[in-house]
């Protein structure tokens, strides 16, 4: 009982609190990030160095007022931030944070497909938030996120076969030790992989270049114009919580998870006096930074521009990888 | 060409600034300028009409005037016998006293002054008209009301049912070549018969010259629009129809612009009040009412201005 | 509103068409410019423009004011670049009354505007690459457009709406020390100017959103009437400063850039050049600046004969015009009519936008570089 | 104990759903339901011991397949015009009959089989591929080796239906 | 009754079925005719699985995938079908589908 309800549970209870709270610090982080990207200050006031902002922030979108549009659908208007969130956090289930399954709820053997799958679930809530809202711009910006979504999907599912043709296993634990065991991370076998699902993965979390979706300069705020309050945190937390795993399945299948760099050679055995999942962390924190400096740095696209880079680009390429990868695996 | 007549106004001397840019606009202006050396005779003609213009006017605007004075008048009044029942809208307090001192101020306003009409005046004895004007007075020299000459600028006056000819005649003639129409717009001379005068700038970026079009027209002339010759006058008319209410016709988008559609009246027009129909309106609210029932003018019918109407 | 629509879809959304209003409270959209879009999916079939949400009857309230007193009032039209219309406006007064200038406040004039211009560029820099999605230029730009501001809050005291000009020559004469921060700052601006090229000019993701979007040939755009560097972007040589100097920049030696294919990127790149050509123009005022009076002789209360003129400058958007009637009595002008270059040019948005994306809106109203107080005034 | 519980619990929903599905005034609110349903069906694939299958269920049908309806019905937008039912009493009953019969003859089928043996204990003889809880990897092996062809021609139907798609929706070839 | 034998699941296929014709039979929205066909196929698949489970043999998920595979098929094809109809008649209504051309 107690190992397989209770402390099961105790782990859900501490990742979710851990992935919110990470959440609100990332936006902290964005805001500041992109702030001294552009010689300024950013948040100052509440707390020391702005701090506290991450707190503030949360709060103040709580106690706002929460308006339904009067000729929104109500129930799916409430319905679609609910399952946005709901796929991003279940998806934590299967990310190990270490070695040893203390660091994670699950480790099932399809972990992989599991998160693809779970993800996949995520274009709902953007799907029924613009239609929802019974407005044309959000209705025009899940039309685009919608496509967006599954067109980038469809790259970055295949570019994940290329890797795991390469470590045998569909199971996230699997992976990483695939890695400890040839001793270099998968980032120096695979790096078109790599290129092709960052890329992906900055279009499935629509962010710069890719945020169309939410364009606001083009449709005053995409999917989630006509929310507020606490629906729209939701939708906040959803997408940075998809940063998150996407930076995670990033570092898991290109940068060693937990191990640290060059797990093999002995000399550099003191960097393990950092527990495992530091190192995860700092590297999925890491990526996370990438993704804001790519958004303080790049225009945005066009939409058409975007699915034909998608479909023109890295779906081809992502074959390519395929069976390149396919045929050193037979030839070797 | 009017780059020559620049001196006069800023920099005497300085004339040949622009020669950085092909200096196709004095070269071709001799040549021209003889051409245009027998009708010259022409203008002399249209003189004395355009100097007689002003002198005539004087008399009769003093009649519209003191009768706009008079509408003023009665308005004011009847607004007063409305007042007592209004104060209950406004402040509700005691200040029906207030309320009624700054409605007598209106009234003292100062007379009107007596109205004019535009100088246009004639260039001087002896000044060549620049090769495009010259070709104008060549080519249609029945459409040329008069021509003026003025601080370096030249201004075609012509009849108004041949504005189309004469500017298509600017337009495509060699030594003219205006392809770039500046700006359209009007000025409201209130007593005047034909009250607007409409005016064109052209300019051209070939022979980069520049003259203005005028065409005097009264309040329910129509006037052909000029979007066939420069797509560029399309909205430059509208604000012109919008502003002042001058009837272009044939143009292919004729709505207002800077106004909201259901606005009535042209707020340009010199009878226009200055503070808006609004104040005016709140005096009664009967007129306020009048004015909302009013058919729906959008762009179609217009309408005369608001004065007349709260009458 | 009346739209032009011959088949407006009743449904809410019609695989057909879509209607939609694009403002007046639109982020990008550049004030309360209002765009009614008819799109098949994204594609823009038609686009209907909607002005005049801030019209202040700017015209018929200056012909009710003194000629002195009009200045105040065109700076509320270009707010971005107000000491340009004081500029047009005071030398079309004086072109009325043949008064002439000192050279010493022309070169200053000339300092002045160029100097606007820098500043103009800068916002419209600023905000063309945020509604392309490049959100750091936007800081970047401002951060130095707020250099000018501050030259000049050190001439004449404002940040924004400047008064600075009259009729006859200038208020007063520019502190000591000026002129070397002028030139300061036009050594910084122009390590800067790079900077902005790095994030913009060769970005992939900056061409493939501005080549060949909004194409405009050299002969539809002067049909059009845009004015500026919409008109230049189609390698139209017409800017008038050359053409028709005003202020002292006959004396001057600098280039006009000129576009090839008349499409967003060059109109970007012609900004970018004019933004050295400014400099350059400031560093040679600068250089000659000569002593002298500021001011011209000037009857103390202006009373212009009768007569009226046109007169038009190259402001930072294009050909800024004013038409002054002036009927020799009274010391108003009798008619006060300006030709706003925002005006003419955002008339050519509904050519430029047909047949291209949603997105492509958005780039090009930045593109053609509007301010509503002035399309409206 | 557990595993009734969570049986019912699943089958009382997915029909729920099912009906909800088949009744819901909106297609948006078909659509969701139907989602939720077919999330549903793929837990009872885990409680089945069939994970892969579960994956793909949600992978494909509930972000593929269904996304696809949503946008469709986004698209053919339906709620201005309520649906007309052109003779909504017959329409039900035959369909309560026909779905009547069907149900009878299932459970005919189910029952005599179940009498027949099958249902009496574990596996029924030796044929096939015996598999355990993780299973993936002898599906993939099973799909690619005993059932290549009809993989192949799956494959090639998916083709197929893909380019037939595009041709039916586009409005105007070479547009 | 607290042993879950396949029973249960045919029951339950056979019910998630029956729902499903009902679907096709009583709507008249083409659409929603087609989501009933997606439950009328999930039935199956449920029947398929269980019995894949009963039997130890993994036939049973392998047809599970060809079925979505088809399903996959038929809802690109028929959608788009839809989607063409839609064009040109403005109606999904299926009572309104009834004639081969136009």
């Amino acid at each position: 009982m107690l190992d397989t309800v209770v402390i099961p549970l105790l782990k859900i209870a501490v990742l979710v609190n851990a992935v919110l709270v990470a959440v609100t610090f990332l936006v902290l982080m964005e805001r500041k990030v992109i702030a001294w990207a552009q010689s300024r200050l950013g948040p100052m006031r509440v707390g020391p160095y702005g701090i506290l902002q991450a707190i503030a922030d949360p709060i103040k979108l709580i106690l706002k007022e929460d308006i339904t549009p009067v000729k929104a659908d109500r129930h799916v208007f409430t319905l679609a931030p609910i399952m946005s969130l709901v796929p991003a956090l279940v998806v934590f289930a299967v990310v190990p944070f270490g070695p040893d399954p203390l660091y994670y709820i699950g480790d099932i053997n399809v972990g992989l497909l599991f998160i693809i799958s779970v993800t996949s679930i995520g274009v709902y809530g953007i799907i029924l938030g613009g239609w929802a809202s019974n407005s044309k711009y959000p209705l025009l910006a899940s039309l685009r996120a919608s496509a967006q979504l599954i067109s980038y999907e469809i790259a970055v599912t295949m570019t994940l076969v290329s890797v795991i043709l390469t470590t045998g296993t569909l199971s996230l634990v699997g992976i990483v030790e695939a890695q400890q065991e040839s001793g270099i991370w998968f980032a120096f076998i695979q790096p078109v992989a790599l290129v092709l699902i960052f890329i992906g993965g900055l279009a499935e979390t629509n962010r710069a270049p890719f945020d169309l979706p939410e364009a606001e300069t083009e449709l005053t705020g995409g999917f989630h114009t006509e929310y507020s309050g606490m629906r729209f945190a939701l939708f906040f937390l959803a997408e940075y919580a998809n940063m998150i795993v996407i930076s995670a399945i990033v570092v898991l299948m290109f940068f060693g998870g937990w191990l640290r760099p060059f797990p093999n050679i002995a000399f550099l055995g003191f960097l393990d006096l950092l527990p495992a999942w530091i190192w995860f962390v700092g590297k999925v924190f890491l990526f996370l930074y990438v993704f804001i400096w790519i958004r303080a740095t790049l225009p945005r696209y066009r939409y058409d521009q975007l699915m034909s880079l998608g479909w023109k680009v890295l779906i081809p390429v992502a074959i390519g990888n395929l069976v390149v990868t396919g045929v050193f695996k037979v030839v070797f | 060409m009017t780059d020559d007549t620049k001196p006069g106004a800023d920099a005497p001397g300085e004339a040949g600034g622009a020669v950085s840019e092909p200096a196709a606009g004095p070269a071709p202006d001799p040549p021209a300028a003889a051409d245009a050396a027998p009708p010259k005779a022409a203008p002399p003609k249209p003189e004395p009409a355009a100097a007689a213009r002003p002198k005539s006017e004087p008399a009769p605007p003093a009649k519209p005037a003191a009768a706009e004075a008079a509408r003023q008048a009665p308005t004011a009044a009847s607004a007063k016998p409305a007042a007592p029942e209004k104060p209950a809208k406004p402040a509700a307090a005691a200040k029906p006293a207030a309320a009624a001192k700054p409605r007598p101020k209106p009234k003292p306003k100062p007379p009107p002054e007596p109205p004019k009409g535009p100088p246009d005046p004639p260039p001087p004895e002896g000044m060549e008209s620049p090769a495009a004007v010259a070709a104008v007075q060549e080519a249609l020299p029945d459409a040329i009301e008069a021509l003026s000459y003025w601080v370096g600028d030249w201004t075609l006056i012509v009849r108004r049912e041949r504005l189309l000819d004469v500017l298509e005649l600017l337009k495509t003639h060699e030594a003219a070549a205006f392809d770039y129409c500046s700006d359209v717009t009007a000025t409201d001379w209130p007593p005047r018969e034909r009250r607007f005068d409409l005016i064109y700038c052209l300019y051209s970026t070939r022979l980069r010259h520049r003259v203005r079009v005028k065409v005097r027209v009264g309040e329910d002339d129509a006037v052909e629009s000029v979007t066939g010759l420069w797509p560029a006058a399309n909205w430059l008319e509208r604000e012109v129809f919008d502003q002042f209410g001058v009837n272009i016709v044939n143009h292919p988008d004729r709505r207002r612009i800077l106004m909201p559609d259901e606005w009535q009246g042209h707020p340009q027009r010199k009878d226009y009040p200055l503070e808006g129909p609004g104040e005016l309106l709140m005096e009664n609210p009967q007129d306020w009412l009048r004015v909302r029932n009013l058919p729906d003018e959008a762009g179609t019918d217009r309408e005369p201005g608001p004065d007349t109407e709260i009458e | 509103m009346t739209v032009p629509a011959p088949r407006v879809s009743t449904t809410q959304f019609d695989t057909n068409e879509l209607v939609i209003n694009m403002g007046p409270q639109h982020p990008s959209t550049h004030g309360v410019l209002r765009v009614v879009l008819r799109l098949d999916g994204e594609r823009v079939l038609d686009a209907d423009c909607v002005i005049g949400y801030i019209h202040r009857g700017v015209e018929k309230l200056c012909e009710n004011r003194d000629w002195t007193h009009i200045v105040l009032l065109t700076d509320r039209m270009d707010y971005v670049a107000a000491a340009t219309n004081n500029l047009g406006y005071v030398e079309a007064v004086e072109k009325l009354m043949q008064i002439e200038v000192p050279r010493r406040a022309r070169y200053l004039r000339t300092v002045l505007a160029e100097l606007q211009r820098i500043a103009s560029h800068c916002l419209w820099l600023g905000t063309h690459a945020m509604d392309i999605g490049a959100m750091t230029v936007l800081l970047y730009a401002f951060r130095e457009r707020e250099l000018v501001l501050d030259l000049f809050e050190e001439f004449c005291g404002a940040r924004l709406t400047y008064n600075s000009m009259r009729v006859g020559g200038l208020p007063l004469d520019v502190p000591p020390g000026w002129d070397r921060k002028v030139r300061s700052f036009c050594d910084l601006m122009e390590g800067k100017l790079d900077d902005y090229e790095t994030l913009l000019t060769n970005n992939r993701i900056w061409l493939k959103r501005t080549r060949d979007v909004g194409v405009i040939s050299a002969e539809e755009a002067i049909g059009l009437g845009l004015c500026g560097p919409p008109l230049r972007g189609s390698g139209v040589s017409r800017d008038l400063r050359k053409d028709e100097p005003n202020a002292a920049y006959e004396e001057f030696d600098f280039d006009i850039p000129l576009g090839t294919r008349g499409d967003t990127y060059d109109r970007y790149l012609i900004r970018m050049e004019e933004f050295r050509q400014s400099i350059r123009i400031v560093r040679q005022a600068l250089d000659g600046l000569p002593e002298g009076p500021i001011m011209g002789k000037v009857p103390r209360l202006l009373k212009p004969p009768a007569g009226e003129t046109y007169h038009a400058i190259e402001s930072p958007k294009g050909e800024l015009g004013y038409f002054l009637v002036s009927d020799g009595k009274s010391t108003n002008p009798y008619r006060f009519r300006v030709r706003p270059p925002s005006f003419c040019n955002l008339q050519g948005l509904k050519r430029l936008v047909r047949g291209h994306l949603v997105a492509d809106v958005v780039a090009l109203i930045g593109t053609i570089d509007i301010v509503l107080g002035e399309v409206d005034r | 104990m557990a595993e009734a519980l969570l049986f019912y619990t699943l089958a009382a929903l997915i029909l729920g759903l099912g009906v909800m599905v088949v009744s819901a005034r909106s297609a948006v609110h078909s659509v969701l339901f139907l989602v939720v349903n077919f999330l549903l069906v793929a837990v009872l694939y885990v409680t089945l011991n069939a994970e892969f299958v579960a994956v793909i269920q949600v992978l494909v049908y509930a972000g593929g397949i269904v996304v696809l309806y949503l946008f469709v019905v986004m698209l053919v937008n339906l709620k201005k015009a309520p649906e007309r039912f052109s003779d909504p009493r017959r329409l039900a009953r035959s369909g309560l009959l026909l779905g009547g019969v069907v149900l009878a003859l299932i459970v005919v089928v189910v029952s005599s089989s179940l009498r027949a043996g099958m249902a009496s204990e574990g596996t029924l003889s030796g044929f096939g591929t015996p598999f355990t809880s993780g299973n993936t990897e002898q599906l993939g092996w099973v799909l690619y080796t005993s059932y290549l062809i009809p993989f192949e021609l799956a494959s090639m139907l998916l083709l197929v239906a893909m380019i037939g798609a595009i041709v039916l929706a586009k409005r105007h070839l070479g547009d | 009754m607290l042993e879950i034998t396949p029973l249960h699941y045919s029951l339950l296929s056979a019910a998630l079925f029956m729902i499903g014709v009902i679907g096709v039979l009583v709507r008249r929205n083409v659409i929603i005719i087609f989501m009933s066909i997606e439950l009328i196929l999930n039935a199956v698949n449920i029947n398929l699985v269980a019995l894949s489970d009963q039997l130890q043999d993994l036939a049973g998920q392998v047809f599970v995938v060809f079925v979505i595979a088809v399903a996959a098929a038929e809802a690109a094809v028929g959608l788009g079908i839809i989607i063409a109809f839609y064009r040109n008649k403005e109606t999904v209504n299926i009572d309104e589908i009834q004639i081969m051309r136009w």
